[in-house]
């Protein structure tokens, strides 16, 4: 109906099904067409940054696994990077592999459960969800095997890995790499071609490949976007250059690609872990590190890749045992900077299946 | 150090055996007591005597004579309200007594199969905790929602904030009354039966409308306009894809198009492909429900138009909807699948039995649609209905008017003059579908299923010029 | 040496970039260079257009308190020839630090320069949007900073939860 | 007691008589349609009265005339409602109003 | 002499149409106007089921308890700012003094004139059967050329309708 209407202000959140946490969404709307939108965000903000001014770089570590809850391997390894590059600790070999194979296996779970999701903002009744938390699950279980937590892992350290596996990890993990694919290929089939998501989600919140590099998205935003962008090719950290895997890359820039992209991810992930059980070397699991790591005056800025993309952890030491600061370059707040270009002009199923597909973890927005 | 947890399962509640016996027992017992009894009046032994427990209505129309004797016999001091009064107070309670206990009852058991059923779709248990199988689940909601504290949003419409919860029941219940089931069991069969349905359902639409503008609350009112707007649209291909029945069967009487469908020994579902498709879409969008429940579409709108109610007021909504639901399947069993009749089988079997199993049938479907679907956007729907429903089932209208005064003038075997319809509307549904989704631009052989290109490289804009991402937009 | 491994030296970018900015380099460690703030948007629009540069991604920008100064910190990436370049302009003020925005060259400064202001206080002039983020308008201080805690009034003692009521953050 | 025509052409006229106000006596173009739907509600209530009582039933040269005015009537009523409401929109829009005492473009 | 079910009816359902009807004129509130009106609507319907008109009923309730107030509620949402205001013009006195006296002399007339057989006539005279076949044949056989102009009329408002709300394409 097009006659005579005046804008609105539509409170999205911050308790609402599609924004995934406490984010809150401002939309000025003229019938179901988003005029405007502005972020709120800053409900779970628990200054993380500050708090850690005053603990050593060791007890800092579990402050990564609550920025973004649903990849805290990806944070742990992200930040005892930064902290192994400030200080000079060596990894030993094993404990790298290990590591690739935890950080690939938080990929799998975060991807499965951004899929589920972006499915659920389409519409479908927490059906795909449902499906994708069985493989997150069992990955998880994993996580329990090994570490003894499922969210919250705090399982890497500065110079290595917390525990070594128990050995009822090793077939577990096997049979789980050998269903995967099979797994993918199902939600695939069940998915990929689904007329309703191919209409709901094509054309759907563009970004040109120029856009996107302009706005730091980073991740599956910015693959999605055609570029290719990983910075385990570009910079590669824990020795993935050792495995032979590839990048995908969305062909038109909408939200449907950024789900392909992350299908696609959950299967070069798998190849991933494959090649580093296969070549998983005995040897210690972690370097001895003094109690009280006194890194010299300097800074150093580590960044991974995680599921959402570039996980920067950039800390600065005065010579004292707690970092002189302490930053997370966040993905998911800086994915969304581009949130007022994707939204405006779109309606607000369009929005939301946009926002959907940005895969934001608000834990990591407010940190 | 946690234990072998992989391929953990949860324990599965085994079902006892004696209980299963038990059941078994039972059932196989009272179908052998029907048949008996079926039996024995067939063969014209208890005929006149008792009447026969496969029809309900036939008891009570003995139980009206017998009343209506009574009352002739013996005058009494309220015959000023009419000569049959008593009867019809008696068979007006009946029948109102027997809707309303069984949609409630229907809606109290709908509540844990959808639950179950979804779960089992969703690879998880559904309700299991309260009672056997968790079967008491919905009578604890409902405890709980009626516990729960009923609020009222600052600055709402007092008076039209409260009614519509009530209003929105009345048509559901209503609508129920002209479902024959069985021979005679039809409570209100009223000869305009398809047009009072129409006419009953159509006043949901002002209930949902005053619900969502007296929440002053936007998604309310989001969720109310898109539903009227559904409504309005999805009325029309509704509307003609009943009256094609209409015309095929010659009654807009339920009752009747159910004794054409027994006596032609055929389901219109058969017959009319495309008016079944058409009105099962049509009310999946009335309904609100996947991939059409954009009115209450939960990541968008939170709840539509029911956001903002809370305790049994939401209750009620929400039993509306699933009676709601259950009422399409319900029509569909009637008017698409053969109602009460089941090729003569209905001669032994109870007709509110095959009604009820068929009712079933449409209404897992339903439930089928919701664990499986995502959901359209409003227009996308939009120019579904008016750009592909509507003319389609005019299209198909027409055919079937042609083939009714065919049938009213050709002197030919049913068999023969249906089967011919049958093949005509199969083929003319399969073509229209086709050519017209064709001419709607839909071409998905032309489309190769996208899949992300794979690269070893990485690079910025130029590495991404290389491998083909098209300038997507400009820099805006 | 903490540098990344795909770092260019400070030297390196210094070079081109006193050529085409006069006078914006203060210091050029094998790290980073150390620019003039006022100059900062210049250097930024420099380093994105040029062609070897290339820095054409802001990957993070933050803040460091150094008790004095303010330190805000760039690091930009160039996708296309994969290395990273840091920038850092040194604010000398700390009562009430403000730089040009970086928002003209890069529109990922969007958000972060955001976060900057609410949390460090650094203001970005030029920047479209600067407000609070995580905290309401009218917070009482900036909690990042190092002299945070020290301050008696900045207890956050939240007296009350002021924005919307007061309308500062309607449009 | 029994229930007469005259009977539901008093209620009828009452029905039409209510229209009658509402039409004259609001400011709002729309509340001045549902004056008139009132007033053609009140005209069917007759015609069907009539049809019924007038034994129309049975009349060999014109069965259910009645009924069949009203359907006309319910034809125009529909037809007539979607006009004047798309003109009440349209008014609104390009006058910001749809007070009927300030639309006095036709007056001059 | 009718029974005493329609009698009771008949008065229910004529107090209920004539007072939802007194009241869309005293409502505040158009909306709240709106409702009383399908009150009212549907309530005329229940007195045409007392006169046997089945089909006309149905029809009635579709048409304007379905239709019609959706399109009212639609105009009123779409002109926001009068849109709720349900006030009186400067005719209100007139008015009504008009439309009472038209109700009055009608009643007067209705029950003193002189009906003959049809004045006499009762509801219980004839059972209740269906209209619809009849309306069916007499629309499209004696009234068949009255039956196409209405359906061109509902054609012409129809485009009419969009042609008047249509908003002009933007160039």
């Amino acid at each position: 109906m097009t006659a005579a209407t005046e804008p609105y202000v539509l409170n999205i959140g911050p308790q609402h099904p599609s924004t995934h946490g406490v984010f809150r969404l401002r939309v000025v709307m003229d019938g179901e067409r988003i005029q405007d939108v502005e972020m709120v965000v800053g409900y779970l903000h628990r200054s993380m940054e500050k708090l850690a001014e005053e603990r050593t770089y060791t007890q800092n570590i579990p402050f990564t696994d609550r920025a973004d809850y649903l990849a805290a391997m990806s944070g742990n390894l992200g930040y005892c990077l930064a902290v192994e590059r400030l200080a000079g600790v060596e990894v030993p070999e094993r404990a790298s592999y290990l590591r690739v194979i935890f950080a690939e296996l938080q990929r799998i779970a975060s991807h499965s459960m951004a899929n589920g999701t972006f499915v659920n903002d389409a519409g479908a009744w927490q059906t795909p969800l449902m499906y994708m938390f069985r493989e997150r699950e069992r990955i998880l279980d994993l996580f329990e095997m090994t570490c003894g937590a499922r969210l919250t892992t705090n399982y890497m350290r500065i110079g290595g890995v917390a525990f070594d596996p128990p050995e009822e990890f090793y077939p577990a993990i096997e049979s789980l790499v050998d269903e995967l694919p099979e797994r993918i290929e199902e939600y695939a089939e069940l998915l990929v071609d689904n007329e309703i998501l191919l209409a709901r989600g094509r054309g759907v919140g563009i970004i040109s490949a120029e856009d996107a590099i302009n706005g730091s998205l980073v991740g599956p935003m910015l693959r999605g976007s055609g570029v290719p962008w990983d910075l385990r090719k570009a910079e590669p950290y824990c020795g993935y250059d050792r495995f032979d895997f590839e990048i995908p890359v969305g062909r038109q820039g909408d939200a449907y690609d950024r789900f392909l992209v992350r299908l696609e991810e959950v299967r070069q992930s798998t190849k991933i872990i494959r090649q580093a059980l296969d070549g998983l070397p005995s040897g210690p699991h972690k370097t001895q590190i003094p109690l009280a790591l006194r890194p010299d005056p300097g800074e150093a800025y580590a960044r991974v890749e995680g599921p959402r993309g570039e996980l920067g952890f950039y800390v600065v030491s005065d010579g004292g045992s707690a970092p002189f600061r302490f930053h997370i370059r966040a993905p998911s707040l800086i994915n969304l900077s581009l949130l007022r270009e994707m939204a405006i002009g779109a309606s607000l199923p369009d929005a939301i299946v946009a926002l959907g597909s940005v895969d934001i973890v608000v834990g990591e927005i407010d940190r | 150090m946690s234990a072998l947890r992989m391929g953990r399962r949860l324990p599965r509640r085994t079902v006892p055996r004696a209980l299963m016996a038990l059941g078994a027992l039972v059932a196989i017992g009272f179908v052998a007591v029907n048949v008996a009894i079926g039996y024995v009046v067939i063969d014209g032994r208890l005929d006149g005597q008792w009447y026969d427990v496969r029809d309900l209505g036939i008891g009570v129309q003995e139980l009206r004579e017998w009343l209506d004797d009574r009352n002739a016999q013996q005058p009494g001091i309220l015959d000023f309200l009419g000569q049959h009064w008593i009867s019809y107070a008696v068979t007006a309670l009946l029948g109102a007594t027997g809707i309303l206990s069984i949609v409630g009852g229907a809606l109290l058991i709908l509540i844990w199969v959808e639950r179950r059923l979804i779960g089992r779709m969703q690879i998880r248990r559904g309700p299991n905790r309260v009672g056997p199988y968790g079967l008491l689940q919905p009578i604890a909601d409902a405890v709980k929602l009626i516990q729960k504290e009923v609020l009222m949003p600052r600055g709402a419409d007092k008076v039209l904030f409260f009614l519509p919860p009530a209003l929105i029941f009345i048509p559901m219940i209503v609508a129920w009354g002209p479902i024959p089931w069985g021979a005679q069991m039809a409570y209100l069969d009223v000869h305009v039966g398809i047009l009072f349905l129409i006419a009953v359902s159509s006043l949901t639409t002002l209930a949902i409308f005053m619900a969502g503008w007296s929440s002053n609350n936007h998604y309310a009112l989001l969720g109310a306009m898109r539903t009227i707007a559904m409504m309005i649209s999805y009325e029309i291909p509704l509307s003609i894809a009943l009256l094609s029945v209409v015309l095929l069967s010659g009654s807009m009487q339920l009752s009747t198009i159910v004794e054409w469908q027994s006596t032609h020994n055929v389901w219109l579902a058969a017959l009319l492909p495309l008016a079944m498709f058409t009105y099962f879409f049509s009310s999946t969008a009335e309904l609100n429900r996947t991939p059409n429940d954009i009115a209450e579409a939960e990541s968008e709108i939170v709840a539509g138009f029911h956001t903002e109610y809370s305790g049994m007021k939401f209750g009620l909504f929400y039993a509306v909807e699933l009676g709601n639901a259950l009422f399409v399947a319900a029509l569909t069993a009637t008017l698409f699948l053969g109602g009460w009749s089941l090729f003569g089988l209905e001669e032994w079997i109870p007709g509110y039995l095959i009604l009820g199993a068929k009712i079933s049938a449409a209404y897992f479907l339903l439930v089928w649609l919701r664990g499986t679907l995502p959901r359209f956007r409003l227009d996308q729907l939009m120019k579904f209905a008016w750009q592909f429903l509507i003319p389609l089932s005019l299209l198909n209208l027409l055919i079937v008017a042609v083939e009714a005064s065919v049938f009213a003038r050709w002197e030919v075997k049913g068999i023969v003059s249906l089967g011919l319809f049958a093949i005509v509307n199969w083929a003319a549904a399969i073509i229209l579908v086709r050519e017209w989704a064709r001419r709607m631009g839909y071409r998905p052989e032309r489309e190769a299923v996208r899949q992300p290109i794979l690269t070893q490289g990485v690079g910025g804009l130029q590495a991404a010029r290389r491998l083909g991402a098209p300038e997507m937009g400009t820099q805006v | 040496m903490p540098a990344g491994p795909r770092q260019l030296s400070g030297e390196a970018v210094a070079a081109p970039v006193a050529a085409a900015v006069p006078d914006a380099i203060l210091r050029a460690t094998d790290e980073w260079v150390e620019v003039r703030p006022e100059r900062i948007a210049d250097v930024l629009r420099f380093l994105h257009d040029d062609a070897d540069l290339d820095a054409r991604q802001l990957s993070n920008l933050c803040a460091v308190d150094r008790h004095d100064r303010f330190e805000v910190v760039y690091h930009l990436q160039s996708l296309d020839r994969n290395h990273q370049i840091v920038v850092k302009a040194i604010v000398g003020e700390h009562d009430e630090p403000s730089l040009p925005s970086a928002t003209a060259v890069y529109k990922g400064a969007l958000l972060q320069e955001r976060e900057v202001y609410d949390l460090m206080g650094v203001r970005f002039e030029g920047h479209p949007d600067l407000r609070r983020m995580f905290l309401w308008e009218g917070y009482p201080g900036f909690p990042l900073r190092k002299d945070f805690l020290q301050i008696p009034e900045h207890h956050p003692g939240l007296p009350k939860f002021p924005f919307e009521e007061s309308g500062v953050q309607a449009r | 007691m029994s229930v007469e025509l005259a009977h539901y052409l008093t209620v009828g006229a009452m029905i039409f008589g209510v229209g009658i106000a509402i039409a004259l006596a609001k400011r709002n173009a729309i509340a001045v349609l549902m004056g008139v739907e009132l007033m053609l509600n009140g005209v069917n209530l007759t015609f069907l009265a009539f049809s019924r009582f007038g034994g129309a039933f049975d009349a060999a040269d014109a069965p259910l005339a009645g009924h069949v005015f009203v359907v006309f009537v319910l034809t125009v009523a529909a037809a007539e409602a979607a006009v004047a409401l798309a003109m009440a929109v349209l008014i609104y829009r390009r006058r910001e109003t749809v007070d009927l005492d300030r639309i006095n473009l036709m007056r001059w | 002499m009718d029974s005493a079910g329609i009698i009771v009816a008949f008065w229910l359902l004529s107090a209920i149409a004539v007072g939802s009807a007194v009241g869309v004129f005293l409502a505040r509130n158009l909306i709240h106007a709106v409702v009383l009106l399908v009150l009212s609507f549907v309530a005329t319907a229940g007195l045409f089921v007392t006169l046997s008109a089945d089909f006309i009923a149905a029809a009635q309730v579709l048409i304007y308890a379905g239709a019609i107030p959706v399109l009212m509620v639609f105009a009123v949402m779409l002109t926001p700012l009068a849109g709720r205001d349900n006030g009186n013009s400067l005719y209100v006195v007139p008015g009504v003094l008009l439309g009472g006296a038209f109700a009055v002399i009608v009643a007067i007339v209705a029950i003193d004139a002189e009906w003959g057989a049809a004045g006499a006539a009762t509801l219980a005279g004839q059972s209740f059967e269906t209209t619809a076949d009849a309306i069916g044949d007499a629309l499209l056989g004696r009234y068949v050329l009255a039956f196409e102009v209405a359906s061109v009329l509902l054609l012409a408002a129809l485009i009419g309708a969009i042609v008047l709300v249509r908003e002009d394409e933007p160039a």
